[in-house]
């Protein structure tokens, strides 16, 4: 089994300055994520097979990360939310808000006469200020995350639509639009950004305090304040970085559209809980994997590429989706159960 | 109660229920391993054991809970397989068991008839059931718990009542009590072996599990010891089985003496902990005392008294109305158990499971969490280190299994007890608060937590102990405070308190 | 590409193809093999079903034409990794009716630019180099035929109250339909004085009306955006009971144009925004794949914009029309 | 505050004949529900005072309820699935599959040839067998209820779009409009349809063994397990009930809009989720309210007539949706707080 994990290893794509970093990362996340790594191989193979070398192509492999990058990154955010046994549902409509924000005629004029690192700034800005509205409404006027965010969805999609006027916003920032949109060492860099997030997001969660007094949290909250956690003020952060996180979609996304919209991110949030559970974090908190939902972002978006290789009516993807997320997870189960028998 | 049908149903000589050659494997350990078991009819078989020997794990194998992997279970002669508690509870076997199998959010009325409700074509009919339920709770001496209270508000004493009451609510031939005196002052202890001794005289067989030697004198008929997951001596009868004996077979050692002596506070010891003029809720009376480093100062009372919210007021996890807490002199921030734990306390609360143990994580986890900073650099946690520190504190605790990686949750109670000190002993106080230390910790575990208590407090360390147990707190204390209704009605060394003299004063509180 | 209603055109499917057929001429004769891409938003509507189901039947009628139908998204960014696995792919063509035109602009370039020609159908591109052909339905002008209608039919009545049923409200058409129907009711005096938006799809379509109606207790006439919507706007005018107004549809389909061939019914007229834009924009895009030319024009090239007429069906005319429309 | 109440209460709809039956329930709902009683008595004032008598009037309170009525039905299922602490997110797929299987060509050419009834049962057997699917996966597949229904809620979309051809099927069947899309002592049959499900929902949950141990599943499974509940089939059963409610919903659906389509429902899983949470289900379990739920639909059927009677853009109908949620939590939740103080 591990040998058919690393044949998928070879196939994704890793920046080489990253090799070993990459290959700690993954030794910690092998065992525990063997079924969605076999998962994500059979999807591999089915492809192969289905769509021979249209599939295996660096290309299209490259184009499979790419869709991923941005579900990818909103759903690391996410990760620390639910592993804190929360739910953000306000996600897309951020990263729609933020989207909006940084691309306002005003923001593009000041951003071209500075730089453009504005408007990503002001993307990553707005969604962690959503993000801490969220929280503080959560952490300390004790609403829960299901409504508050829910609230946040509506709320911050209508002040997108007000702020756009509807209307979809060109970006003209070239600066941006090179950079972001652009690629690095060859790789675009939308995905190292998403590289960079997970990695990030990885050693956060695995390696600090601050990961620790996550998994406390969603483990036991009155555990974790008994020990002097500050309960609040870390939840407040969550919600917060979930934002974050979603600026940071949006600006990926307004590179890869090269727009600012309010419809921008709709569904999202369905998408990115459905990767991040599919990875492995429960939905009553306590347990995240972040390399678990890297993996299931990308066995979403394989899907959606081998779909659309394979030229399938679109009502059997929709049947055929369903029926493949629930074999997933019954792969993955039946490995759990398996290695903890052993 | 269908006690006289029960005597008519079981001959009292035969076995009424046998298990043979059980075992039972855990992912990773065994559990049990060919354990043979029996009860007859009006017997109270006392069942001993470490933490971790196998008692739950055997009890629920009996109650349908857990299936074996092995072996037989005969009630009446006849093999059995219970595949679910259902048929164990069809088949006359009411449990009581240690985690407290209540639902909080339900009454208690609708948690004694969970599973048998009584209903008219399917539609409930709660008069009934509260009618029965308050029947049945008066029977137990407890008149004042309402059957339409939510479980979640009563005391854990009181849920074990509730518990009990749902036992006795089906026609039972055999009761299986793990551990129901844990959470027990001596006065409902009195109260529950007054029922167990009804029950019995009706022929119904019990199955008692408790971790104090003294109350199995007092009830039990025989005893088996469980060690490892292997029954090392079966049927033992109480009357001609010394405690000696059954500390060695349960622990392989002798323990002689369970409390270590205690050391003399030293005469210029500074004073750490100081309460002042803390109204603990409202309509409270003012309550001030201090303890000294080195201090070991218990809190006694009988259950329901006040002493964890006395604590939780100290520590924080509530709002006093007023008063003010302070440590080495400097005043807490009150409500904050952040201020309370920067400035060097610490707690053990009384519900280990829900308020202290991370049960899906690892040992590691569990014993760092207050300190997890120590372990970090600019916020990078070393997992090397933490190891190592963990480590160290499973050889001190004389953990079973002794091994750090372990998540919380497969650990036996009193284990998990000792987990909760740890972080403590890892993080280092000033002061330490122990509500409860030794609930359902074994003989052997036990006079460890006193060994380090005691250790403790030579190291300097204030301490204030909460235990319903009042020779614990006169074997363990300096000073001993005494609680009632919410209000310290004495305070004395410990050395010129009796029990007797307590019980007077607790009872003299409660008439006034 | 033909103005199919005007040929007298066989039952229904895609009726356009005979007439094009018949018109283009050699057109029709069967060229090289050629592999289509076709992208659109999800089918979660009548009027993109019909559209989608009307380009894959196109598609079939010519031998030498493969369609690769990705799954319709409402995702710009799944969209767009479509395109791009399209061009991995080195598809000859690529139909692509965008969820969000200016999102889908750069890649349908990056096309392009890969020598792929991109045709536009529906929601336009915010540059029009970024596609060779765009076919477009006049969402502008259906808008402007809509209110000059209400404007005759109501014949100078002033104050008269008009309510307008849009469809989804951040798109792009439904602005542009919109300010089209507000600029022809402006040059008679009169304005929308209720407007509720739906999704285009018939429970919205109820729920909109129900809200509506209520919110207005008299009208004259209104507007609603999209016929496949509009079975449920007139369910909902059913169950309120209500007749003092007439409606006028938008789309073209078949049963809405039923309801106006019965003459009872409170559907006056609906105007034409054809389906069948997505499968002449595959046919386009055979011919632009083949280097061929639109048969009846001179140019040897295709035209770089096509827009569709947005003819307007009243009971005098519905006959004409009925044929080519589609069962939403 | 009780009189405001029961003024708010003379506005509703009740039939006469329950009269005492629904003086029953309140009684046993209005303490609980304080607070968002009090929204929605808020609600109505600012109703009246924006709108007047187009608000006050019984035509238009008619249209909120019946607005309401499909996604009170679809909520009150959803309420058993929540109060064991699970979730449905395929209820709209549910609705529309059940909706688009009863309305096809033959379905209806068999319900004309003998009574509509068998269109209103095909919709309630395929919602039923769809739930008892989820239920399946779930109860004994063992696979988390987001993920079983999110799989659901792709299959039974896709399956809808395969039986329809995506085409909206327009019923035929008099019978069946005129019955199910007509009225019944002057009250619309799908409002009838909403007060039965909903006092039978309030019942089952609260005065019967099925509801006792959906409560004890949802408050704590283990004990529940331990009392010799059968945990697995009730959980089944539950979602099984959640689909026959989608289903009835499906044929409330097919009268209001005369038809039987593919993209019924589309996200009323959201709807629903946010009217039961609203209502004061715990997202964790155990704690359920049938008459919370039934509020928590009409407070949002309110807001939207309010909101169109007023003209509002819908952009800003989102901002003020989000603002007014939180609001209603915050109350309900100060409320709460003082009651359990004195
Ligand atoms: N669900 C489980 N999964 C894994 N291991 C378990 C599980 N339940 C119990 N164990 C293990 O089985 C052994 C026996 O545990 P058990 O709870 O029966 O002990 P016990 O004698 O009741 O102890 P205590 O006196 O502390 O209650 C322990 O080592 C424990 O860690
Ligand atoms: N058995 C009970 N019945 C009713 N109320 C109780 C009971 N036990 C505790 N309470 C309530 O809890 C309050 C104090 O409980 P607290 O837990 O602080 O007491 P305690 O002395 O620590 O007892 P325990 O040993 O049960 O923890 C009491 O004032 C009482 O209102
Ligand atoms: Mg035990
Ligand atoms: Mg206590």
């Amino acid at each position: 089994m591990s040998t058919s994990a690393e044949t998928e290893l070879k196939t994704a794509p890793s920046p080489p300055r990253r090799r070993s970093a990459m290959k700690w990362l993954l030794d910690a996340g092998l065992r525990r994520n063997m079924g969605l790594i076999l998962a994500l191989v059979l999807l591999a193979v089915l492809g192969t097979v289905t769509a021979g070398d249209r599939f295996a192509d660096s290309n299209n492999v490259m184009t499979i990360v790419r869709l991923a990058a941005v579900t990818g990154v909103v759903s690391i955010g996410a990760t620390f939310v639910i592993t804190i046994a929360g739910i953000d549902l306000s996600v897309g409509a951020i990263l729609a808000l933020s989207a909006v924000w940084a691309t306002t005629l005003s923001g593009q004029a000041f951003a071209d006469s500075t730089s453009w690192i504005f408007m990503a700034l002001t993307a990553m800005g707005v969604g962690a200020a959503a993000g801490l509205v969220n929280g503080i409404l959560i952490a300390y006027g004790k609403v829960v995350s299901f409504i508050t965010t829910l609230a946040m969805m509506a709320a911050a999609r209508g002040l997108a639509e007000i702020i756009s006027d509807k209307k979809t916003q060109i970006i003209t920032v070239d600066g941006f639009l090179e950079t972001v949109g652009g690629n690095l060492f060859g790789v675009p860099v939308i995905v190292l950004v998403f590289v960079f997030v997970a990695v990030g997001g990885w050693v956060l969660l695995n390696r600090t305090t601050f990961g620790r007094r996550t998994f406390a949290i969603g483990g036991n909250p009155e555990a974790a304040r008994l020990a002097g956690i500050k309960v609040e003020r870390h939840t407040m952060a969550i919600y917060a970085l979930a934002g974050l996180c979603a600026g940071i979609g949006a600006f990926m996304l307004m590179a890869r559209t090269t727009t600012g919209s309010a419809t921008h991110g709709t569904g999202l949030e369905l998408d990115v809980i459905a990767a991040v559970v599919i990875g492995g974090t429960l939905l009553t908190g306590g347990r995240g994997s972040i390399f678990g939902t890297v993996l299931g972002v990308l066995i979403f978006s394989t899907l959606t590429n081998i779909f659309t290789l394979n030229n399938l009516s679109l009502s059997v993807q929709l049947v055929a989706k369903g029926a493949i997320i629930v074999i997933a997870v019954l792969i993955q189960r039946q490995l759990a159960a398996r290695q903890s028998r052993t | 109660m269908s006690d006289d049908e029960a005597t008519g149903a079981a001959p009292s000589r035969a076995h009424l229920l046998e298990m043979r050659g059980i075992e039972k494997r855990f992912p990773g350990i065994i559990a049990l391993q060919d354990v043979s078991f029996e009860v007859s009819a009006g017997e109270v078989h006392c069942l001993l054991g470490q933490n971790g020997a196998g008692k739950s794990t055997l009890i629920k194998v009996l109650a349908g809970a857990h299936r074996p992997n092995e072996g037989q279970i005969l009630l009446d002669g006849k093999e059995v397989g219970f595949s679910s508690p259902d048929d164990a509870i069809k088949a006359g076997i009411g449990t009581m068991y240690q985690e407290l199998d209540l639902v909080e959010t339900l009454t208690v009325a609708e948690n004694i008839f969970l599973g048998h409700e009584k209903s008219r074509g399917g539609f409930s009919s709660r008069r009934a059931e509260q009618l029965e339920a308050a029947r049945l709770l008066a029977g137990l001496g407890h008149p004042e718990i309402s059957p339409d209270m939510e479980v979640g508000s009563l005391s854990a004493a009181g849920q074990q009542i509730v518990s009990m009451a749902r036992a006795l609510s089906r026609e039972v031939r055999l009761i299986i009590m793990d551990e129901p005196s844990a959470v027990l002052d001596s006065e409902e202890v009195r109260n529950l072996f007054d029922t167990v001794r009804r029950l019995t005289a009706g022929g119904v067989a019990v199955i008692y599990i408790s971790h104090r030697l003294e109350e199995i004198r007092v009830i039990g008929d025989r005893i088996t010891v469980l060690k490892d997951g292997r029954a090392v001596a079966s049927n033992l009868p109480v009357s001609e089985t010394p405690n000696v004996e059954l500390i060695k077979l349960m622990t392989g050692r002798s323990i002689t003496n369970v409390f270590p002596p205690v050391a003399a506070v030293a005469p210029d010891a500074a004073e750490v902990l100081s309460v002042t003029d803390l109204v603990v809720a409202p309509g409270h009376e003012p309550i001030s005392f201090s303890v000294r480093a080195g201090e070991v100062l218990g809190l006694a009372g009988l259950v329901g008294s006040g002493r964890s919210e006395i604590l939780g007021a100290i520590y924080g996890t509530t709002k006093p109305v007023s008063g003010a807490v302070g440590i080495d002199g400097r005043k807490l921030r009150p409500g904050s158990t952040v201020s309370a734990v920067n400035a060097g306390m610490g707690l053990c609360p009384e519900e280990r499971k829900s308020q202290a143990l991370l049960l899906d994580d690892t040992l590691v986890a569990n014993f760092t969490l207050a300190s997890i900073g120590r372990y970090a650099t600019a916020g990078f946690t070393s997992g090397k280190r933490e190891y190592q520190a963990s480590m160290e504190q499973v050889r001190k605790l004389e953990l079973r299994p002794a091994d750090p990686a372990r998540e919380a949750r497969t650990l036996s109670g009193g284990n998990q007890q000792k987990v909760v000190l740890g972080r403590w002993l890892s993080h280092g106080c000033r002061v330490l608060l122990l509500d409860e230390p030794s609930r359902g910790v074994d003989v052997g575990a036990r006079s460890e937590i006193y060994n380090l208590i005691a250790g403790l407090s030579r190291a300097g360390i204030a301490i204030v102990v909460v235990s319903s147990e009042l020779e614990e707190v006169l074997g363990l204390c300096h000073e001993v405070l005494v609680v009632s209704e919410n209000r310290i009605v004495h305070r004395a060394p410990a050395g010129e308190l009796s029990e007797h003299q307590i019980l007077d004063l607790v009872m003299e509180g409660t008439t006034l | 590409v033909s103005n199919a209603p005007a040929e007298p055109a066989p039952a229904s499917g895609a009726p356009a193809a005979a007439a094009a057929a018949a018109a283009a001429g050699s057109n029709a004769a069967e060229g090289k093999k050629v592999t289509i891409g076709f992208s659109v938003p999800a089918a979660d509507h009548g009027f993109m079903a019909a559209m989608t189901d009307l380009a894959v039947e196109t598609a079939k009628e010519y031998p030498d034409v493969e369609l690769k139908v990705a799954e319709g998204t409402n995702d710009v960014s799944v969209q767009i990794s479509q395109v791009e696995t399209m061009i991995n792919d080195k598809v000859d063509a690529i139909v692509l009716l965008p969820f969000d035109g200016a999102a889908l602009t750069q890649v349908a370039q990056k096309a392009m630019d890969a020598g792929i020609p991109v045709i536009n159908v529906d929601r336009e591109f915010s540059t029009a180099q970024s596609s060779r052909v765009t076919v477009l339905g006049d969402n502008y002008g259906v808008g402007v035929s809509a209110g000059d209608f209400i404007c005759n039919e109501l014949d100078g009545k002033k104050d008269a109250k008009i309510g307008e049923i849009p469809g989804i409200d951040s798109l792009p058409l439904t602005q542009d339909r919109s300010r089209g129907f507000k600029d022809a009711l402006e040059k008679c005096g009169l304005e929308v004085s209720n407007r509720v938006p739906a999704e285009f799809t018939v429970e919205s379509g109820e729920k909109a009306a129900s809200n509506l109606l209520q919110a207005a207790p008299q009208l004259d006439a209104i507007w609603n955006h999209d016929d496949d919507q509009g079975v449920g706007v007139l369910a909902a005018i059913k169950a309120a009971d209500r007749s003092e107004f007439f409606m006028v549809g938008n789309g073209g389909s078949a049963n809405m144009m039923r309801e106006i061939q019965s003459g009872d019914s409170v559907v006056k007229a609906t105007t034409v925004y054809p389906a069948y834009q997505a499968a002449d924009g595959v046919r386009v895009a055979r011919l632009v794949a083949q280097d061929k030319a639109l048969g009846d024009l001179m140019d040897i090239e295709i035209p770089r914009q096509i827009v569709l007429y947005a003819a307007v069906v009243t009971k005098e005319n519905v006959e004409r029309y009925l044929p080519t429309a589609f069962e939403s």
